[in-house]
């Protein structure tokens, strides 16, 4: 941008800045050639908002790989786009709600649902599956358990209503949450190729059209507030708090389906954060056009609504839709069917301006593009992490393998998930081919063969210890357990939780994870469609665990060629698959068993990770093996554990060592697979060079037999396993 | 003694219920409805010794469980 | 046989009801949205289908009851055409007075989706005969208020008039507290009209008929000899 | 005009809420905790032109929608 002398007259008082920089500030003046309105000076703060404007991330995110054959869009619109074949679309994304969810668990738990359930059926999907990522802080704080069953009721009661089956999640505590929980919410949709809805308004003179909810003062400066860090205040900031309605939600789907069933439409954008105000900047800004709105047609549900909240109102549930003039009554029948409320608001013009009117005033006249393009990107210091040493096993104390099995399935991080995803309907809509419990879900695609495996994941402890190393591994646990259950990994969606950016530390957080997720996606070919970013994690100066979350989505041609992680047949060699050297480094084991959270974390080979899953996937594929599961947290004897209690079946090991580091270490790229046929899995594994062990057999009886230990009772193990959440829950202190 | 408490929801904050019992009551062809509001409403025996430990008891019930107060008030009556 | 599935704003269970009859029948039901204010000629079966009408604001089930398609719904009923509630559809049949008692929260206060086992009761009706007599099978429940309730003299008169259909049970059959997902009173998930015409249960038949979904996790085709039942019944 | 409506379990009824709502008051160390009922509180404008009018709406509102009868007991107050 040109320098200009300033046209700021004077500055606002600090408290009145409503979050924007002096630059940013004395940029805005410059931009409208004199001071703005109180709606202008809104309006700007939330354009500029490190929510809306990606303002500390954009430079970094564009180095990730987007890229692929069957790619149809990548991010920048609501949500990614990949070909599915036969002329389906899966369209999906994640995104978080923390902050919100933080100061009111269950509404912003429910409300992140919500929105990005809009962001995927704004482009044509019909949802067919949410996902959840959840942190919470230490069991042992106080706030920890309320914010628990606020948050899986939020989500279970949006998803519940609305009729989309919460099909996968994951969930973890640790202390750096306990003053900044996360809620990342994900939804996956399909839609025919050719029906794929953009948000690019097209077409001056045509109507601006509001459908949905009314408007009311919710969550103004929402977007603003998700930038903010906290402090031990913010628990005052409550008028923000949304509340969600899933019932109308509902109703909006389905009018919204079936108006893109129609020609009706030119252009669609959800009401997101900053609401009124993003959506009309971002269609009118991509179609390079103006737009005209008034404000006295905005259906409002409290009177005396000035501009700047109409504006700046987060109110949920609603949509705006650049409609072909001759189909306004198309649009007026099917949410008059629907009972919503649907209103012109405005027209698209040639002006490049945004125009709002109310009351005969004009409360906002500014330039588009220049508002747009201007929006900050800085190019923040960073410092990367120290690197850590590995932790050297020997020096360990040796473990009884059964005791440490224990504490670690029935460890918070470890424990089963049960108390929360049966709070779920996990399966409405009847096509929920593998439900909650293993390494991915499986959704069938009505009328179709095909079906879709998805899973989200992190390692926030791996990166934290190394975010380049984390970031990596975070893509290919996704992928990992995409290919376990049989799924060919297509693309990921992707939210970045971190802390605050202006710290050159956390900032060499972020962009190591970056670095990370690049090399991984691109070994994988596995490119990155859509995503979300989360900033200003902190309390106190105290920051979040880094935690790029993952969200990955597979396709499996044939259904009925997938296979779950329990064990099946009495007799079935156990096979593992993938180099065991015993990394302990960062591993839970350290953290559970040894009170030590330390260490490098294992390293990643990615050409490794890709031999080892294609194989597995091509097992699978061929019917040779009848359970699989992916190693990860905890190491192999706890993916065995989890294949034996899923079973309900046991197993006789014999194994070349049975020291801690070999059982429980996190070396990456294994499987744990079983078979009927070891002999041609292990000829085909040799063929390849991909190092295949049996390690036992598949048992009747109900423990797991270690040659040379103390035998492991599987009823003990489920007690742990599946005890421990649900009696947290239940305790009063 | 007994608290009688009423938890509503705080003004402005969208009321999901009260919306839909006034478009049902619309429905079954009442006229003239106008706002709806639906709260809650909670009855307490408690073991106090006059009304007015009652009424600070009843408080600190409502503030740690009874409303949820980023977006809920709470009014208490104490009764004999 | 002539279906058709009723759809209220918020069912959310109406396709997989539709894919159940289909499976069974070979012939998709006719949805009625629930403004139209007829049902076609000739139905031989009506479905109330699960989800949230309305939301479940208020109390679950209390404003669909109230619609102007169900005053069809209870005519039909009354001239002896077949209705099946499911879930919601049988918290609305309860409203209605279709069916006796009502359905509060899940003592839990939590909404619980999981498989539960359930008992036959009584097998001798047209959605039942299927079954035998006393027979355990597994279905999935999705609800947060499914707790059963009614007055000692209505339970008397559901137990006198064979009107019980399912009992929660253990996987062994065992008709305790174990077994019981909700606190429903005597274990009761799901009930007749005197004339055994209307069935109204809180666990989902419907999601218990596509062998895709049978797993190691979870997953069974129990429900299938219901719609199977009611196809045989109802062929002419 | 303002119609208020308390809609209340019958005895008898199990108060599934009540009975958590007085476990969850112990659980946070509440002493002498007695029976806690747990109802709807309903607020209503009412177009009607007086007192007994709105009282008779609000009364067929009850019947119609707003109570089960068969469980749950209402009771009305109308407010200018
Ligand atoms: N918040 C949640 N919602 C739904 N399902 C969850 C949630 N958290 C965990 N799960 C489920 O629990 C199982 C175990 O989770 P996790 O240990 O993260 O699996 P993995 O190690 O394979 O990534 C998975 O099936 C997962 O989908
Ligand atoms: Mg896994």
């Amino acid at each position: 941008m040109k320098k200009t002398k300033s046209k700021r007259k004077s500055w606002p008082k600090p408290k009145d800045m409503m979050g924007l920089a002096p630059a940013e500030y004395d940029l805005a003046c410059n931009i409208l050639g004199r001071e703005p309105s109180l709606t202008e000076h809104g309006i700007f703060s939330v354009m500029w908002s490190e929510h809306c404007s990606y303002k500390s991330s954009k430079k970094w995110l564009k180095t990730l790989p987007t890229k692929a054959k069957w790619v149809i869009c990548g991010p920048g619109e609501n949500a990614g786009v990949i070909d599915i074949g036969e002329g389906d679309a899966c369209i999906f994304k994640i995104e978080s709600h923390n902050h919100p969810s933080y100061i009111e668990p269950y509404q912003g738990a429910a409300t992140g649902v919500g929105g990005i359930l809009r962001d995927v059926f704004t482009m044509g999907a019909r949802p067919i599956a949410n996902l959840n990522a959840l942190r919470f802080g230490a069991p042992s704080h106080p706030k920890t358990r309320r914010l628990v069953s606020g948050v899986v009721a939020g989500i279970g009661g949006y998803g519940n209503c609305v009729g989309v089956p919460t099909v996968a999640g994951e969930t973890n505590f640790h202390a750096s949450y306990n003053g900044n929980c996360l809620v990342n919410a994900m939804t996956v949709g399909i839609a025919r190729k050719n029906k794929i809805f953009y948000s690019a308004a097209a077409g001056a003179g045509n109507p601006v059209v509001y459908v949905g909810a009314k408007t009311g003062r919710d969550g103004i400066h929402g977007a603003t507030m998700a930038s903010a860090e906290f402090d031990d205040n913010s628990e005052e900031k409550r008028p923000t708090v949304q509340v969600g309605d899933p019932f109308v939600e509902k109703l909006l789907i389905e009018a919204c389906l079936e108006l893109m069933a129609t020609d009706a439409i030119v252009a669609i954008q959800d009401m997101g954060a900053a609401g009124l105000t993003s959506s009309s900047v971002e269609m009118a800004g991509k179609g390079g056009l103006g737009i005209d709105l008034d404000l006295d047609n905005v259906p409002a549900r409290e009177t005396g609504m000035s501009s700047y909240e109409m504006m700046l109102s987060e109110s949920q549930e609603r949509m705006l839709i650049i409609l072909k003039p001759k189909r306004i009554e198309v649009a007026q029948r099917i949410f008059a069917k629907y009972e919503l409320d649907c209103a012109t608001i405005g027209h698209l013009t040639k002006t490049g301006r945004l125009v709002v009117r109310k009351n005969g005033n004009v409360d906002a006249d500014m330039p588009i593009a220049p508002m747009v393009q201007a929006s900050p990107e800085y190019s923040r210091p960073w410092k990367p992490a120290k690197k850590r040493k590995p932790v050297d096993a020997r020096k360990l104390p040796v473990r009884e393998p059964g005791a440490a099995l224990e504490k670690l399935m029935g460890c918070p991080d470890l424990a089963s998930r049960r108390w929360i995803w049966e709070q779920y309907d996990h399966l409405v809509r009847g096509h929920t081919l593998q439900r909650p419990g293993g390494d991915a879900a499986v959704v069938g695609i009505p009328g179709r063969k095909k079906a879709l495996a998805m899973c989200v994941d992190s390692t926030p402890r791996y990166v934290e210890a190394d975010p380049e190393t984390g970031g990596a591994q975070a893509v290919v646990e996704t992928w990992r357990n995409l290919t376990a259950v049989g799924a060919t990994p297509m693309a990921i969606t992707d939210n970045m939780n971190f802390g605050n950016p202006e710290r050159p530390a956390i900032m060499g957080q972020f962009v190591g994870a970056i670095k990370g997720m690049r090399k991984a996606c691109k070994a994988l070919n596995y490119p990155v469609v859509s995503g979300n970013v989360s900033l200003y994690n902190e309390t106190n100066g105290q920051a979040i665990l880094p935690t790029p979350t993952i969200g990955g989505v597979g396709l499996l041609k044939d259904a009925t060629k997938s296979v779950d992680l329990a064990l099946k047949a009495d007799g079935d060699a156990i096979v593992l698959i993938g180099a065991t050297a015993g990394w302990l480094g960062a591993s839970l084991f350290l953290r559970e068993v040894e009170g030590r959270e330390e260490g490098a974390p294992p390293p990643i080979s990615l050409g490794t990770e890709k031999r080892n899953g294609d194989f597995v996937r091509g097992l699978i594929a061929k019917g040779q093996v009848n359970a699989c599961h992916d190693i990860s947290d905890g190491g192999m004897l706890v993916a065995l554990a989890e294949m034996a209690l899923a079973g309900r079946m046991g197993a006789r090991l014999e194994l070349p060592r049975t020291d801690s580091a070999y059982l429980f270490g996190e070396d990456q790229a294994r499987y744990i697979v079983t078979t009927a046929n070891a002999k041609r899995l292990l000829a085909g594994a040799k063929t390849l060079r991909i190092p295949a062990t049996v390690i036992g057999t598949v048992s009747r009886d109900g423990k797991l037999a270690l040659a040379g230990c103390a035998p492991i009772s599987l009823d003990k193990l489920r007690q742990a396993h599946e005890g421990w959440l649900p009696g947290y829950m239940s305790s009063k202190k | 003694m007994k608290a009688k408490i009423h938890v509503t929801l705080k003004n402005g904050v969208l009321d999901v219920q009260g919306k839909a019992v006034a478009a049902g009551l619309a429905g079954l062809g009442f006229p003239g409805i106008g706002d709806v509001r639906v709260g809650r409403y909670v009855e307490i025996e408690l073991a106090a010794k006059d009304a007015a430990a009652a009424e600070a008891q009843a408080k600190q019930m409502c503030e740690k469980l009874l409303a949820n107060t980023v977006i809920e008030n709470y009014r208490i009556e104490i009764a004999g | 046989m002539k279906s058709a599935i009723v759809v209220f704003p918020g069912s959310n269970r109406e396709n997989d009801a539709a894919d159940a009859i289909e499976r069974a029948s070979g012939k998709r039901p006719a949805m009625v949205w629930h403004k139209d204010s007829e049902l076609p000629e000739g139905l031989d079966l009506i479905v109330l289908p699960g989800g949230f009408s309305y939301g479940d604001y208020l109390r679950c089930g209390a404003m669909a009851a109230r619609s102007p398609i169900m005053r069809e719904v209870i005519a039909r009923a009354d001239k002896g055409t077949a209705v099946v509630g499911v879930c919601n559809g049988f918290q609305i049949l309860c409203e209605t007075g279709l069916l006796p008692g009502v359905l509060l929260s899940n003592s839990g206060l939590k909404f619980i989706c999981r498989d539960v086992h359930l008992k036959v009761a009584n097998s001798q009706t047209m959605f039942t005969h299927r079954y035998s007599a006393g027979q355990v099978v597994r279905f999935p429940v999705a609800h947060h208020d499914g707790n059963y309730f009614a007055d000692p003299d209505t339970l008397k008169r559901l137990e006198d008039g064979d009107q019980i259909a399912f009992r929660y049970c253990t996987p062994d059959g065992e008709t305790t507290t174990e077994g019981n997902p909700n606190g429903s009173i005597g274990n009761i998930a799901g009930v007749f009209n005197a004339t055994k015409s209307v069935l109204g249960l809180m666990p989902h038949p419907e999601n218990a008929t596509d062998p895709a979904t049978v797993g190691s996790l979870g997953g069974s085709l129990d429900g299938k000899p219901m719609f199977d039942a009611i196809v045989d019944a109802l062929s002419k």
